[in-house]
């Protein structure tokens, strides 16, 4: 389809496919609203449907019957790849000039010089964990998930940490390995040659021991850290933050191997009933206000750097806490295919896809 | 039963049942004791604090209420249908013998012993095949298909019981057709229609799994539970509408009981 | 009461319904037609249709990438079936799902024998309703009370601790395969939950054809020299075979599909309702998550073969 | 005078079985007409056929000379008793026995009021607001007379009404229908397998067996005259002789049928050598079974008279007229 | 000689129904007996204590000398043959019969040969493949019959075995069983509310009322000397006649019996005048229902006596003998 020509009048609604906890309507917490005025504001009632991974995403989109995606690395390409998403015209979002430079031309919202969306928000997979079992001192490596080992509280981390329920996991162990086994040559976590490949699933077949149940859900996570003893996960800055405001004895913490991470862009529906709104909501999500309160709420960066100066919710430590300068550390989210840049064959995602089903089944 | 008249059951029975009882019940009453816990994001053991204040939350829950209303309405709907449809089914199942009787009771059967996620994938690839959005209709055609099944189950065994000779002796005194199915026909299945369509309203009501594919983006009760569940803003608001519905029901239950208790058929079986 | 009417055949009634009640009579088969279509146009063309609809997505794949099913008859779908991990979890399932029904059996049975052949007047009624009400009673809040009760911190824990048995607790999670660091993340967990939630499914069938069981068979094999243990096994059980079959019937077929359960109480291994449910949905393969529609499909169909000929539909 | 009920050549068959096979029959208005025969040998498919619940497929049916084919059940003048009452069980007695009169549209206060003379009638006054499962099997029975009575037929087909009662309340019923139908004057068609009550009861009597008549008469002549094997056999306990039987007893070489009752003891010597197997008290007689020209025998004898012992050699006798000849060759 | 069955003051109790009510009762080994009564007067509740599916709520039972409370049903030498059979539907017919053998812990082969052997014994040679719902009534009955005697029991139990099978076949049935019980010489003892069936085939009959035993004896004393008018009454077709009546007819003022066959017609103005009523041809005998002395009075009469016109007067004699008068006052 051809991009807008010109926004047109609002059409009363809009439907977004989102992460939990990335459209908030003051539901949870009264001061995290960024709906509200908007659809007052232009008239366009917002609905949401919460996915928990990538995959779920593109089937809703591959389904249809939605405007926006908040769609990450892994999933932004496979969608344009489908022809689910359409081509966006910036000249249609003033804010399109404020987006932080590192993000305006990210390779996972564009395609020969082609948008596919504007980004929304970034942020980093941290090291989640419980700070009476770590007798508050951080740890430093991810091998607290991936290694058996005795933690500082005396006890074994058998059985007391999660690991997450989606194939892009694979990249995090890639990542571990990349260190831990520089002989494997892994110089991209989301390229893999079959040898990095099967190290990587050894590793997780070695993980899946500790492991007591995957997390698939953020809200499951939490119950999980506060019911079911879990200490040490790779989780989201979002459920850091909910746990802490709950004055759980929680901390998240950026482990020495680096870390994966995930851009998202909010993209449009190739069949978009609804495409005023959504271009509304697409200029709506760029203004520092939406920006700053998302990354405070969620726990990310904002792709707007103006938002980082002035938001109050966010304060002007945020963007820094949130990981602001470590952009280039972070390994985002991308989805794996055959043809790589860095070594021409790599494993390809539908096998990372059938082959993370196998590791939790204890294949 | 005359062979256990005056006989008393064995104490292991006793036990093995009574625990059974408990079995099922304990877990419902701690649904009720979390409907008064003072702690609202997550389930703590013991409950920190004692409150009735979710009754008025729930009260005042606009989407509670369009949950319900959805779901009422879809168990309305396709208990009616399967009411229609089931009656038809048993009647001519039980009134006449024709070729392939026997293959209407296994399709009859065939959408309750599946399980409810095929019923649920098999209908929607039908609908996107044919390009049918989803609405209360979609909801409804798939909870219909298998509470058919349980008032076909009451019917066919009350028509079973029911004597042929009562509509050929309405016809011997005058009656046609019309007449004998609404003065002899329909006083004699009444009960067990009745308790057949209290069950196929209890099943659609409750109904997750089908609805989940057959709904889209709507909301009937147990998928605004699953998804408070899932994503808890005020957890025992779930417990007050599950405990409610509870309550609510039990009189119906009930009144099914009394109602079909000198038949051959307690209202449930078949479910 | 005196004279007889002078006429031996009276006139039609008048109207529509007259005649029509009178062609009716005359060509049953044409009754028979119109009560028959409503139901089996709704069952036999639009349930049936949408199934075979779905099989015939089994024999598509999918772009691995794009994820957009690629409408070509192909086999491969029903290869990736057999693969380890797929086999695995069609294994997994069938396991459990016969697990769940044999043990609701046993446990269902008391219960149903308790109340159709001890329980009386109020009693009878009581028994009617304590299992009713938890068929009644929200599926999905169930579910959640019982991840409350296994939970590492939940319930049972807590009770163990009161009563000093911890050490019997984690005796049971140190079981192979079927423990794990929690009862809620156990196998033994998705099982207590699936049998708690199925039981009611199994104890009315059984119930009623417990009720069925003539009497004075009992008395006659205890009159021919049979002890009760061996009446129960030799004329009860085999008598009341046919509900428990019919209540296998929802057990198992309920197990083999439910994906709410396992995803809620479990270890994040896949049950085949997960897997298609998240083939369809979340990863948005259908061919898949068709052909293994067709794994529950096959299994229930010879299950229904043979609880059917074991009279089983009549005791549903 | 038209036939009550006339069939012509009438035929019913379901698929293979000839339930009903060519049967011609007519009854006379009035009468009291009894099917007596075997199980499953089409009494009640006749019955059917006149009410109209089954379709002959082959033949014809008139009723009062109209032609009945094609006519429903509930536009025929025709009422049915049930073997098993029938009764209506969500209606009370009083409704159950108006229900004829309130499908044809009579207003509640006549229909009440026919309905408790009805019920009068057979001896029910004041039960009109039982329920059905409230009275006993007699009294069910009469209220599925009345209901059918109350729409004053032209004909009334019982089948096998008294069959689930015990025997006293039965032989009291009999004695209750036969008064009735001579109070009444309405044609009875009246099915049973128990030959007593068909004999006691019928003007006459129509003997069935695979699906068609195989005589019909007066219950004397149907007792007494047996046309073939079968009736002798199936009609009263008559013995029932093979030619070479009779020919050893000094009769004719054909198939003869001989009433236990018949036969009489002789001074020895004199008649028929004869040995005792077993002997019943009947209360008003004694049965004794021999053995004599190589068949076994029943004897009847009355009760006043001394009972030979068993194993004793005994001598029988009986009039010639008493040995009735059959026709049938096999 | 111990008794086979001997019940001391015997009670069952339901609640307030008194079910058997003190009863004092002894049968002998080897004797044919038979509890005759009206439905709902004990007979059941008798076999059943004797049976042990139910405990005496007082008085004392002994079986063969032994005491038989306590004692469950599967530990007693006592087999029941059920009124409706109760074979077992999931097992063909040899299982069943060797149903009892199995329990016992009999081997495969030993109980089968002995289950055809008793297959053997009620005529039903090989039928063991089927399965019950197969057979006809009277075939059931006899597999019900092998699956009892089989276990060779002491005692036999039958209750109502015959009710549900139709007259003929219930008539050749009770030869069977007799024959049978003479061969085996096994205690029956034999329920029933059909007074032909008592009298034709028990050695001894205990007539039960209410709970309890009115009359015990043979068939003869039963029948022809009735110690109360409930026996009169219910035995037989007796024509029970009240005081005032007896005194009318020429008899002493006492309540009395007369049975319908010692009554004959006179020639007119020799005996008591009556009138007839009605007549019913009953095949072997025609039945008079005649007014005498105010009362009304059925009267026997042989097959070969001309029937009296009904409405005509005639006139009746008996012997004095004939007229048996009963104890009772009521
Ligand atoms: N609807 C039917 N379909 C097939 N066969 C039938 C049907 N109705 C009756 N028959 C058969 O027709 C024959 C005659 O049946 P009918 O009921 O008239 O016998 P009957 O003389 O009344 O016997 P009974 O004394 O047992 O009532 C039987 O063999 C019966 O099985
Ligand atoms: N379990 C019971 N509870 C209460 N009353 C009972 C029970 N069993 C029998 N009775 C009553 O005891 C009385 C005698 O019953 P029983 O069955 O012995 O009679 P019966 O002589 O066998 O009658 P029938 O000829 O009808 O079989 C009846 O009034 C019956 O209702
Ligand atoms: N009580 C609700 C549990 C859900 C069971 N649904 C059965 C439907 C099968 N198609
Ligand atoms: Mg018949
Ligand atoms: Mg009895």
């Amino acid at each position: 389809a051809e991009p807008l020509k010109e926004l047109g009048k609002g059409e009363g609604a809009v439907s977004i496919v989102a992460w939990a906890g990335y459209i908030e309507r003051g539901e949870t917490d009264k001061n995290y609203d960024w709906v509200t005025k908007f659809e007052a504001d232009t008239g366009c009632k917002v609905t949401v449907k919460t996915a928990a991974t990538s995959d779920e995403m593109v089937a809703l989109m591959n389904e249809g019957g939605f405007d926006l995606v908040t769609a990450s690395g892994d999933a932004s390409l496979r969608l344009v790849a489908g022809k689910r998403v359409q081509p966006i015209n910036t000249d249609l979002i003033p804010s399109w000039k404020t987006i932080d430079e590192r993000l305006q031309n990210a390779a996972w919202h564009t395609q020969d010089g082609v948008h596919y969306g504007t980004p929304y928000v970034w942020g980093a997979n941290v090291l989640m964990y419980n700070t009476d079992a770590f007798k508050d001192k951080a740890p430093d490596s991810w091998n607290v998930v991936f290694e058996e080992q005795t933690l500082p509280d005396g006890k074994s981390n058998s059985g007391r940490v999660q690991a997450y329920d989606g194939p892009i996991y694979i990249a995090d162990a890639a990542l571990y390995l990349m260190t831990h086994k520089p002989e494997l040559g892994i110089k991209d976590p989301y390229e893999l040659n079959e040898d990095q490949y099967k190290a990587a699933l050894d590793l997780l077949r070695g993980q899946r021991k500790l492991v007591g149940r995957y997390w698939h859900d953020a809200m499951i996570q939490i119950d999980d850290f506060k019911n079911e003893g879990i200490v040490a996960s790779g989780s989201w800055p979002f459920m850091v933050n909910l746990l802490t405001a709950e004055k759980a004895k929680i901390a998240s913490t950026f482990p020495k191997e680096g870390i994966t991470g995930w851009a998202d862009t909010t993209m449009l529906h190739v069949d978009s009933e609804h495409p005023n709104c959504a271009y509304m909501w697409m200029e709506h999500s760029l203004s520092p206000k939406v920006q700053g309160d998302v990354s405070a709420w969620f726990g990310t960066v904002p792709s707007v750097p103006a938002a980082c100066k002035g938001n109050e919710l966010l304060t002007d430590s945020g963007c820094a806490t949130n990981g602001y300068e470590h952009f280039d550390q972070i390994k985002f989210w991308k989805t794996p295919r055959a043809k790589c840049e860095s070594q021409g064959e790599c494993v390809p995602y539908h096998r990372w896809v059938s082959d993370y089903i196998g590791v939790i089944g204890g294949r | 039963m005359r062979s256990d008249r005056g006989h008393r059951a064995p104490l292991v029975l006793k036990i093995a049942a009574g625990a059974g009882l408990l079995f099922l019940h304990l877990p419902i009453l701690l649904i009720f004791v979390y409907a008064f816990t003072t702690e609202e994001k997550s389930y703590q053991w013991p409950p920190p604090g004692f409150t009735t204040q979710w009754f008025a939350v729930t009260w005042n829950r606009p989407d509670v209420w369009q949950a319900l209303g959805l779901s009422v309405q879809v168990a309305t709907i396709a208990t009616a249908i399967a009411l229609l449809l089931g009656t038809l089914c048993a009647a001519a199942v039980s009134q006449t013998k024709f070729f392939g009787r026997e293959a209407i009771s296994l399709l009859v059967i065939l959408p309750i012993a599946l399980p409810g996620i095929i019923t649920g994938i098999a209908l929607r690839s039908a609908f996107s095949l044919f390009d049918i959005p989803f609405s209360v209709w979609t909801i409804i055609l798939g909870h219909a298909t298998f509470c058919v099944v349980v008032v076909y189950n009451n019917a066919v065994a009350r028509f079973r019981r029911t004597s042929g000779s009562l509509i050929e002796a309405s016809m011997d005194l005058g009656a046609d057709g019309f007449q004998t199915f609404r003065h002899v026909v329909l006083p004699n299945i009444g009960t067990a229609l009745l308790a057949g369509g209290m069950l196929a309203f209890a099943l659609s009501f409750d109904e997750v799994i089908v609805t989940t594919f057959t709904g889209g983006q709507q909301s009937t009760l147990p998928i605004w539970m699953l998804e408070e569940l899932i994503r808890p803003r005020q957890r025992p608001v779930t417990n007050v509408v599950a405990m409610v519905v509870v309550l609510v029901t039990f009189l119906p239950i009930l009144a099914a009981y009394y109602l079909t208790r000198d038949g051959d058929q307690v209202a449930g079986s078949g479910k | 009461m005196t004279s007889a009417a002078t006429t031996s055949i009276l006139p039609r009634r008048g109207g529509f319904f007259g005649a029509l009640s009178d062609a009716f009579w005359r060509r049953p088969k044409l009754l028979l037609f119109l009560m028959l279509t409503p139901p089996l146009l709704w069952l036999g063309i639009i349930y049936i249709g949408s199934l075979l609809a779905l099989l015939l997505q089994s024999f598509f794949s999918v772009d691995e990438f794009s994820g957009l099913i690629n409408y070509e008859f192909t086999l491969a779908t029903y290869a990736e079936l057999l693969r380890p991990a797929n086999f695995d979890i069609i294994l997994r399932t069938v396991i459990m799902a016969a697990a769940v029904t044999l043990f609701s059996a046993a446990i269902g049975f008391p219960i149903a024998y308790y109340a159709a052949r001890y329980a009386k007047g109020k009693w009878k009624a009581i028994f009617y309703l304590g299992i009713m009400l938890p068929l009644w009673s929200s599926y999905l809040v169930k579910i959640y009370a019982w991840k409350l009760i296994l939970a590492k911190e939940g319930i049972l824990t807590w009770i163990f601790a009161k009563l000093h048995l911890l050490w019997l607790l984690d005796g049971i999670l140190a079981l192979p395969v079927i423990g794990g660091n929690s009862l809620s993340i156990s196998y033994i967990g998705t099982f207590l939950v699936f049998v708690y939630i199925w039981l009611p499914y199994m104890i009315l069938p059984t119930q009623a054809a417990l009720e069925r069981v003539p009497g004075n068979l009992l008395e006659a094999s205890s009159d021919l020299g049979a002890t009760p243990r061996q009446t129960f096994r030799t004329v009860l059980l085999p008598l009341a075979l046919p509900g428990i079959i019919a209540g296998s019937i929802f057990t198992f077929s309920l197990t083999l599909g439910d994906y709410i359960i396992p995803q809620i109480i479990g270890s994040s291994r896949l049950f085949i309702g997960q897997a298609v449910y998240s083939q369809q949905g979340t990863a948005g393969n259908v061919p898949l998550a068709a052909a293994f529609s067709v794994v529950p499909i096959v299994i229930m169909a010879i299950y229904l073969w043979i609880a059917k000929r074991q009279g089983a539909f009549d005791a549903l | 005078m038209t036939a009550a009920v006339e069939f012509q050549n009438v035929s019913r068959h379901f698929g293979q079985v000839r339930a009903v096979d060519g049967v011609n029959l007519t009854i006379a208005p009035g009468e009291f007409f009894a099917m007596l025969g075997p199980s499953g040998s089409g009494k009640t498919t006749c019955l059917r056929l006149i009410a109209g619940f089954e379709q002959p497929t082959g033949g014809h049916i008139e009723i009062f000379g109209e032609t009945a084919e094609g006519v429903p059940p509930y536009r025929r003048n025709v009422n049915t008793v049930f073997q098993d009452y029938a009764l209506f069980p969500h209606l009370n007695i009083l409704d159950n026995v108006a229900y004829g009169l309130m499908v044809k549209g009579v207003d509640k206060a006549t229909r009440y009021r026919e309905a408790e003379a009805a019920l009068e009638l057979v001896k029910l006054p004041g039960y009109g607001a039982r329920r059905p499962g409230q009275l006993s099997g007699g009294q069910r029975q009469r209220v599925a007379l009345a209901r059918a009575l109350v729409n004053k037929p032209r004909v009334l087909l019982l089948d096998e009404p008294l069959g689930a009662l015990d025997l006293k309340l039965r032989e009291q019923m009999q004695e209750e229908l036969k008064s009735l139908q001579r109070a009444l004057g309405i044609t009875f068609v009246f099915v049973t397998h128990d030959q007593g009550e068909a004999l006691s009861m019928a003007d006459r009597v129509a003997v069935f067996n695979n699906g068609n008549i195989v005589q019909e008469g007066t219950p004397e002549e149907i007792y007494k005259q047996p046309k073939v094997r079968f009736v002798a056999d199936f009609v009263g306990s008559s013995n029932v002789l093979a030619p070479d039987v009779m020919k050893r007893l000094g009769g004719e070489a054909r198939w003869a049928s001989l009433r236990p009752e018949a036969i009489r003891l002789k001074p020895t010597g004199e008649g028929v050598p004869a040995k005792v197997l077993q002997a019943s008290f009947l209360g008003a007689s004694n049965r004794l079974l021999v053995e004599a020209g190589g068949a076994k025998l029943h004897v009847m004898l009355p009760a006043d008279q001394a009972v030979p012992a068993i194993g004793s050699d005994i001598a029988l006798g009986w009039g010639l007229a008493d040995a009735h000849y059959m026709d049938d060759a096999a």
